[in-house]
């Protein structure tokens, strides 16, 4: 099995569903000859030619769109978006096309696209290169949304959401781009959208996480561990929407007690909702209040200050800490 | 070398073949057999009446807010004709003309109309996208079909509806000059009906033709009468070649003219007066084409009436039809269906708790 | 004190500012000759003439951008949004730009603007016209979201948000548009944003909600104090963000129950953030886990369904009684 | 009558002043007093060497990604210099030469592009927005800022910078839209570098200029050699008085090149050839620039000489200033500020929140 990066990772899951299914075809700007600004693209327009590796304009709402009626049509289009940041040009095309076209057309239509997009900061961006809005998405019903914390699910996830019937916003945590390899079967594995996963096992506290901060969080959860002697899981989201909350409920059931990490604003994020679905089902079993370490509800700084934007090790061991003592 | 004018090369072109009273221009004529002549009127006349049951059954509160065509029966009829069935279509939401001529069933219209969005499903075989209310955000799904069209080497074309008011948004111009970009087989339908609610197409852009915008794209454009249903169809016939051909796209403008109401939450008195409707009464694409079919001896006045006859029974009785399916239709428990080919955990829960509450309504 | 319609108030409100200050103005679409298609704009072009009422092209980006082009230059512009399910179409503006502008000048540039736009079911309308995704907005920091219930408090609420030196997101529930009256005093009266109101008061159960459900929650609770004998708190939030946790907390520490009802969607809606706040603030009141009564997670349906997706009378007791014996 | 060619009114031209060489045509020469040329000179060969310093600093880590202006220093300078300082500019992300020109110092700009947004505070007094990132969208900013203006009775211009790859964007069109329906006065200033990353301009639009695209909204378009100074200045302070004088928008297309790469985070060498380039070389602005003072008796090479250096000194001071300046910068809690005019309380709490945590890790 070959190491690889999740850039590396995610242009093999785009070259092997390419190969494998004629109808698979990829847009965007500057994902053709450059092969996209983080390489994610790279050699997919020399193998597989212009009319499926397609530049396009700089125009978002054309992007989602054009791709919205390759997908009605029969196409599996993976779509672009430069930055997440920028996705909000092509909000209303998600939200009222790309997302309703099954239900519109009572499935006479559907819409087998994937929105891959960047996200998140750590990269020493500019403004609106470092955000974390996947609330917006997982709140748009007919959306789904994922997102991978590594090479290796990363690949597997986005072969799901290639071959997955409906539209799936795919975030990329461009902060574990090229942070770590990971080895990477050669044959393609899939992994089931809205399925989480418990990456490391624990009795005492439930760290509850996805994307770039899976990889801090099980960094605390070691910390926490050495330090208070305290075994935390943690768990793995994967999906944002649908949103596993059987495999949350077990391990609260066990722990008691919770903490979620999330880049996302802290309001109405992601962590909002985790915490309904658990005082949903799980009520009876908490401890202590669940506690959140999340983005702050400021415009995500500049990186000269995004270090502290971004919940770091500590954080999440603070948080952990105030969960465990209350 | 300077200063100098540019001149860009421009194909932008005026059409129009039957006069105001429906009177020809032989050199212009095209060519469509009498039969096809023939149906173009019957459905033209079929979604005139419609319109007007419709207007009087969303007064009666049997059915909701619904866009009429009135006037604008050339322009659809018109471009749709010049389609063959493999051809799709992307319509806008005034599009029950076009809807009609492709094959969707009146009693469809009548429970879309009616909140049931059971009516919006299209025949299978019909290759027409639902009815879409976002202006002009449907116009780049047509692209991106047409895009598959082209990468797929099937020599169809894809036709998007949409009125004046959509030249304004983002989208209209996102997809044009994609379309132009990608070379795709798409034909631009604008129906400039002259008004966008209450706004006049003078105040929705300052241009003086909404055809001369495909310049900005390096597309051919041409504006037609859009009251002339032959002048409608010779351009789109044209349009529709040089897609198919490969050729690329091109936008045309009809110009037309909303008779009836925006829609029937509107009141146009607000905004318009009666004289501008009056003169353009006098431009009924209807009776322009009845002229033309009768001095083609193509039909009678009497034959004529008989059609109007036909197509009202037909749509009474696609009422009575659409209101037995009525009873049948409105489980609330149907709104769970078609969010996502396999229903996830959570959504199944929120259907399982109505089905529950509805049971211990019941009792 | 001449009793108004939601309509008229909102009307009123606009009129009174415009008089007031010569910065105010409105633009939309179909605001000016028609005076909306609501006729929340009526009698405006006629007195303050097109300068200051200004009737736009269908391009909801360009409104909210020239609105907020206008905003920094010093002018306070209401612009409406037709429906707030086509605002989507201008969400990179707010995202991008509105919310951001005072941040990224540090101060030397502010936008003090009001986006309006009914929101909402039960009126029998097309698809796109009955959305409630406030979220959307509550989640964006430089964003203000708040919904009035009445006529009396949609005038305050519209003055206080056209008097905000921030952007101000207004939904107006359309149902309410026209539904009931309510004496509404000639002098502007104003509300701070940020702050909700007990509008029943009750020890036994804490009913949150706002917009439109005001109404059926505040009738829930006289159901329930009759048939159950229980006395329900009922609050209106009137500010989705800034959220007034103050006012929640003081409710649930004295009830431990709570309901929170909302036409949104269930999953990230609104619901999700009280609850965490809840979970935060006042985890150790609780004595049951916080129901949610809310719009389903699917694609908000066509009129013949929609009594069904909207929250009830009856649903809302359902949730009370869930929450009461749980 | 029936079937026409359309003629729009156009007012569509091509503007060049300066030759490749610098050479001049006398006759198309734009009045600047010698101050003012030697002052655009000045600035432009500040931005070129604050661009290379950036770039070299950035290589080393200092500062992070920024969009170089190198090749673009005339369409920039030639066109802010037909502003007056109550006009208003409305920037994009590549116009450094542009700030420079209307007073944003180089400290700020440093700052600015090593991660502090306090660099991004325009000085009071100076009329420009802030560096707007997301491509297009601050054209509508600069339509109302316009509109404001004109309502305002003040007559005062607003013009907003974009490139080549802005005007694929839907808010391209409605900016340019609304600014046409309602008279504003905006200048439309798009640096048409030939690339939009690594999309060139070709691709981007299949119009076969970008002035051309004016013609869609009704309003008058001119295209310029925009590495010639001068072209652009004749240009741009035309539309400036029309603008001014309630005539309305222009669209002004610089036909320039992008001589560095798109941003630091990209390579060139991947979609564009070296001879390309080297074409463009060539043409260097700057040269043609001091060619033409050079003629003009304005400057002599060795006063070009020094003035160089003189600008290389300014830009390693004002680094070693904006250095000590950052020592005192980056407080985390600074984040919180300027969100909202008042901090909410729960924005209260988690600045409270961060700074306990900052005091306890501190210890
Ligand atoms: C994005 C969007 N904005 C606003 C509306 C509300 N609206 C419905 S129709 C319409 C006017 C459309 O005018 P036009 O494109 O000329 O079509 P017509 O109604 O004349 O057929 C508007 C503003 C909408 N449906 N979608
Ligand atoms: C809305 C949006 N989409 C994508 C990007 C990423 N991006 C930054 S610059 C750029 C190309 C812009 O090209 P052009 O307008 O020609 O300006 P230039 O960089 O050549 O100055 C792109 C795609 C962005 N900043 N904003
Ligand atoms: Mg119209
Ligand atoms: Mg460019």
């Amino acid at each position: 099995m070959a190491e690889l990066t999740m850039v590396e990772a995610i242009n093999m899951a785009l070259k092997q569903e390419m190969e494998a299914d004629e109808s698979v075809l990829v847009l965007g700007e500057d994902v053709g000859v450059d092969g996209g600004i983080f390489r994610v693209t790279d050699g997919l327009l020399k193998q597989f030619g212009e009319d499926r590796v397609m530049d396009t304009p700089v125009a978002e709402s054309g992007i989602v769109g054009m791709a919205t009626g390759m997908a009605i049509y029969g196409m599996k289009p993976v779509c672009e978006m430069q930055f997440s940041g920028f996705s909000y040009f092509a909000f209303h095309q998600l939200e009222g096309q790309t997302s309703r076209m099954r239900w519109r057309s009572r499935g006479r239509y559907t819409v087998p696209l994937v929105c891959r997009m960047p996200y998140g900061g750590g990269v020493r961006a500019l403004e609106h290169h470092s955000e974390s809005r996947e609330t917006y998405f997982a709140h748009t019903p007919g959306l789904k949304m994922v997102i991978p914390s590594g090479p290796r699910n990363a690949r597997a996830l986005l072969v799901s959401a290639i071959r997955d019937p409906d539209p799936v916003i795919f975030f990329e945590p461009k902060l574990n781009y090229r942070s770590f390899r990971e080895e990477v079967p050669e044959e393609a594995e899939t992994l089931p959208i809205g399925e989480s996963q418990v990456v490391r096992e624990g009795r005492d506290l439930t760290l509850i996480t996805y994307g770039a901060l899976t990889q801090r969080s099980l960094q605390a959860a070691e910390q926490l561990a050495d330090e208070d002697g305290v075994e935390a899981e943690v768990i793995d989201l994967l999906s944002i929407s649908p949103l596993d909350d059987r495999k949350l409920s077990e391990s609260v059931q066990k722990t008691g007690r919770v903490v979620i990490v999330h880049e996302a604003h802290r309001s109405f994020g992601p962590g909002a909702e985790i915490i309904a679905r658990i005082n949903e089902k799980s009520f009876y079993y908490l401890e202590a209040p669940v506690e959140r370490v999340a983005g702050y509800d400021v415009i995500t700084p500049f990186f000269a200050r995004e270090q502290d934007y971004i919940p770091d090790v500590s954080r999440i061991i603070e948080g952990a800490r105030r969960a465990l003592s209350a | 070398m300077p200063r100098k004018k540019l001149k860009p090369k421009l194909q932008l072109e005026y059409l129009s073949v039957l006069d105001d009273k429906g009177k020809l221009d032989k050199d212009l004529e095209p060519k469509i057999d009498g039969k096809t002549l023939k149906r173009m009127h019957r459905v033209m006349l079929l979604c005139r009446r419609f319109d007007e049951h419709l207007l009087k059954w969303q007064r009666q509160g049997r059915v909701g807010t619904f866009a009429p065509v009135k006037g604008q029966e050339a322009s659809q009829i018109g471009s749709v004709a010049a389609l063959k069935d493999e051809d799709w279509v992307v319509p806008s939401f005034r599009e029950t003309a076009v809807a009609l001529w492709r094959g969707t069933p009146l009693t469809g219209l009548i429970l879309y109309n009616a909140g049931y969005n059971e009516g919006g499903q299209i025949p299978e075989n019909q290759n027409d996208l639902p009815i879409s209310i976002p202006v002009a955000s449907q116009m780049c799904q047509a692209v991106g079909i047409a895009y598959a069209m082209k990468i797929r080497r099937e020599k169809k074309v894809t036709m998007v509806y949409f009125g004046d008011g959509a030249t304004s948004e983002g989208d209209f111009h996102e997809s044009l000059n994609m379309a132009q970009v990608f070379n795709t087989p798409t034909v631009f339908l604008c129906q400039n009906n002259h008004w966008a609610i209450s706004v006049p197409r003078e105040q929705q852009t300052a241009s003086s033709t909404l055809a001369q915008k495909a310049l900005a794209y390096g597309m051919p454009g041409i504006q037609v009468d859009g009251n002339d249903l032959l002048a409608v169809y010779a351009a789109t016939q044209e349009a529709v070649e040089r897609a198919r051909k490969g050729e690329g796209p091109t936008l045309i403008e009809c110009v037309t003219y909303r008779l009836s109401v925006h829609t029937t939450a509107d009141d146009p008195s607000k905004y318009r007066s009666d004289d501008e409707v009056e003169t353009w009464m006098e431009r009924d694409p209807i009776i322009r084409m009845q002229q033309y079919l009768k001095d083609k001896k193509l039909l009678t006045e009497k034959q004529i009436k008989k059609i109007d006859e036909e197509v009202v029974e037909e749509v009474n009785k696609a009422w009575d039809e659409a209101a037995e399916q009525m009873e049948d239709l409105g489980d609330p428990l149907d709104m769970f269906d078609h969010v996502y080919a396999d229903m996830p955990p959570y959504l199944k829960e929120q259907r399982d708790a109505l089905k529950q509450s509805m049971e211990v309504r019941r009792g």
